[in-house]
């Protein structure tokens, strides 16, 4: 038996195929978030009262909202998993860097998300009869997607390992999340409405500078919060 | 506001309402350190009262 | 506690002095606005407090840098400090813009980046005391606040650019204002005013963030003599 | 293999530790005694470099905490009363994963060779939920055992065991510690502590205020030495 200290790369790597692999297992977390978003979906539908030309302006508002509210019940899920039988001191007494974890968490975190996004984009589809099916529109998703996991991977962190938990995530994400909620929103929005992709660029860089900027802050903090 | 009611419009209450929401509200924030602070230095005594009796402390919630 | 130091008391006396030749100067030195009338008043206590509660944000944010580089608890309650006493002061100017506004735009709240920010930003702040309340261990609030204060400094500013994107009727006070925005122009007294309403409650942040180090000081000594009694 | 000299450890304002100094040699088995809440878990997450030390020093085979905490970790294996399990992944998976985190090459020849240490070779395919606790436990020790480790912590690794299981635990745990490991454990079980370690260090207030070794407690037994000594 030979060993060697595994390089940053694999060891995210194998924290991300541990939380596919249980997850392939059970579908516990991603079919609660699907369902959770049907039904976010359903209720907007009768609270807006979408008719044609309302359903227009909401449809990026709402996809965002059901992703953001999805992604929470992710979040939170995949760090209890880690808190609740000790997985986390696991995961630190590994000889491996501590962005490691947050990478791989991140990620994983990032790929339930995609998981969502992959069935509630057809089927919003298919309900509302809009094509989401764009090239422009995915990468706003993915960079969307990318941020909201970000942040959310090291709030949910710290929300583990307080008092009050899984309720304190939502409070604590969605004020920092607003950017980059409103940026895809208005990405989103202005490639749904046919806009040429130049009219939307001021909100695509600032997606993206979220995007930089959070990981780079997250990656340098998520220390301060695992550490004792 | 008598005197300027044909040039500007009268917005005088709601001058009156800012200028006494920014006094309630300093008020009530300075008031809530002075009540900390006193109840603090209650607790304050008290536990230094008991470090010097050294009784049995309590454990206080 | 040790008595109020000398230089607190000064600092008291001074403070409520500025406030009061602030509130004379905005109340009945600085001339009626002609659009607006008397409301417009209001106007100097609200960029004062709005400058203090960026102000604390700033402070609060690099306290908790600094808190994480040096691991030092007096950062620790310098950011508390800034957050609570900012959170006050932004309150008061997210309310004072809404009567403002009311005459002003015939609404008590619009959806402008700089309101909508202040909003934000000030939910941001309650959040924080949330996330601090939920812990029990005093290095692992500080800890936690510290990284939430520099998520929030970082993210609030990059919220306001995207807010703007929607759009605005926040008037412009200071710098250029483009086409589409109404400047509102100041006499030279009104901007003794204005000058003296940001310096008056630059001084008043200053005494009360000294208040509450002390009260934190005295926080920390009382949970110290918990910890002991109970061992 | 182990040293550690005016250990200090503060939670904010409240002292855990108060100077506390510690060395263990190369194959001693040190079972760490003392009442609740004098330190023992938060001295154990200290050497096993969950947690920082306020002031003072550690050292583990040579190595500096936490300063080079990538090389003790590469060489610690630690069993807490958690095991530290995912309970949606097979036995197998679960030693994989961890194999992986550690870099180690030829997993599955390692994994196999594991799971016959700790007896679960039979189980290698079940998922680690439909394990009962003492099963998970011994899973745990497998965990810790990956990669070959030449010190091990455990952290009351009896909590919520039955007889059986515990006694099935300590020849795991004894064929563990047999390889030449340097082991600390703590522990409130003076029953088990007595059967394994060779030494017994007495942790109160923070301190160390005892030590013995196994045969230096020939003619008095170990609970009136752990009485004595918390009472001095």
């Amino acid at each position: 038996m030979n060993k060697s200290t595994p390089s940053l790369w694999k060891a995210t790597f194998a924290i991300v195929r541990k939380d596919l692999a249980a997850e392939f297992r059970s579908f516990e977390l991603v079919s609660a978030m699907l369902v959770f978003s049907l039904l976010v979906i359903i209720i907007f539908n009768f609270a807006l009262e979408l008719d044609i030309k309302v359903r227009e302006a909401a449809n990026a508002g709402i996809l965002w909202t059901t992703f953001a509210f999805a992604g929470t019940l992710g979040l939170n899920r995949s760090m209890s998993v880690e808190k609740d039988r000790g997985c986390m001191d696991g995961l630190l007494l590994a000889p491996v860097d501590r962005s490691a974890i947050y990478f791989g968490k991140a990620l994983s975190n990032l790929a339930f998300m995609f998981i969502v996004e992959a069935i509630v984009i057809p089927m919003y589809s298919m309900l509302y009869n809009v094509n989401l099916f764009r090239i422009d529109l995915l990468v706003v998703i993915l960079l969307g997607s990318i941020g909201y996991a970000a942040v959310g991977t090291l709030l949910a962190a710290m929300s583990v390992q307080t008092r009050m938990r899984e309720v304190l995530l939502p409070i604590l994400l969605f004020p920092v999340a607003i950017p980059v909620l409103l940026a895809a929103v208005k990405c989103s929005s202005g490639l749904l409405a046919g806009d040429p992709f130049s009219d939307i660029l001021t909100p695509f860089n600032l997606l993206l500078v979220y995007d930089i900027i959070f990981i780079a802050i997250a990656f340098m903090t998520f220390d301060f919060v695992v550490e004792e | 506001m008598f005197l300027l009611l044909e040039e500007a419009p009268d917005t005088f209450g709601y001058m009156i309402l800012g200028y006494a929401f920014f006094s309630v509200v300093m008020i009530a924030y300075v008031a809530s350190m002075y009540v900390r602070n006193r109840n603090l230095k209650r607790d304050l005594e008290t536990l230094e009262s008991i470090q010097a009796e050294e009784a049995k402390p309590t454990k206080r919630q | 506690m040790q008595p109020r130091p000398i230089g607190l008391k000064i600092l008291d006396v001074v403070t409520i002095i500025v406030l009061a030749i602030s509130a004379y100067l905005a109340l009945f030195f600085a001339p009626t606005e002609k659009v607006m009338g008397e409301v417009q008043r209001v106007f100097y206590f609200h960029i004062g407090t709005a400058w203090v509660g960026l102000l604390g944000f700033v402070i609060a944010a690099i306290a908790g840098i600094a808190y994480l580089v040096s691991k030092n608890m007096l950062w620790d309650r310098f950011e508390v400090a800034a957050v609570e006493v900012s959170t006050v002061f932004f309150f008061i100017t997210i309310v004072l813009g809404s009567i403002w506004a009311r005459p002003a735009w015939n609404t008590w709240w619009t959806w402008d980046p700089r309101l909508t920010t202040a909003a934000i930003t000030e939910l941001i702040y309650i959040a924080y005391f949330m996330l601090r309340q939920g812990i029990e261990e005093p290095e692992k609030r500080a800890r936690f606040g510290a990284v939430y204060t520099l998520l929030g400094g970082i993210s609030a500013p990059i919220t306001f650019m995207v807010i703007r994107l929607f759009r605005t009727i926040h008037p412009v006070v200071i710098g250029s204002a483009n086409g589409t925005q109404e400047k509102m122009s100041m006499s030279g007294d009104m901007k003794i005013a204005f000058f003296f309403a940001l310096f008056a409650f630059t001084v008043i942040f200053v005494d009360m963030i000294w208040h509450r180090l002390r009260l934190s000081a005295l926080e920390e000594k009382v949970e110290s003599l918990k910890l002991n009694a109970s061992m | 293999m182990i040293q550690v000299k005016k250990l200090v450890k503060r939670f904010g304002l409240k002292t855990i530790l108060r100077g506390l100094d510690f060395s263990v040699a190369q194959g001693e088995f040190v079972a760490l005694l003392g009442p609740n809440g004098a330190g023992k878990t938060t001295f154990l997450r200290i050497l096993a470099s969950l947690s920082r030390p306020s002031l003072g020093e550690v050292r583990i085979a040579g190595h500096r905490l936490p300063h080079d905490a990538a090389q003790v970790r590469a060489k610690l294996g630690v069993v807490s009363h958690m095991p530290l399990l995912y309970p949606d992944l097979t036995a197998e998976e679960n030693l994989q994963f961890y194999a992986r985190m550690y870099g180690i090459d030829g997993m599955d020849a390692r994994i196999t060779e594991v799971l016959d240490l700790v007896g679960l070779e039979r189980r290698r395919k079940d998922l680690v939920r439909a394990f009962s606790r003492g099963m998970q436990q011994r899973l745990a020790i497998g965990r810790a055992v990956i990669h070959n480790p030449e010190v091990m912590l455990f952290d009351e690794p009896y909590t919520g065991l039955d007889q059986d299981a515990s006694e099935m635990l300590d020849e795991v745990l004894r064929s563990v510690a047999a390889k030449g490991r340097t082991v600390v454990m703590t522990s409130h079980d003076l029953v088990r502590a007595e059967e394994l370690a060779t030494r017994f260090d007495i942790l109160s207030r923070g301190v160390i205020t005892a030590s013995a070794a196994r045969a230096d407690l020939k003619q008095t037994n170990l609970l009136s030495f752990y009485k004595q000594s918390l009472e001095s």
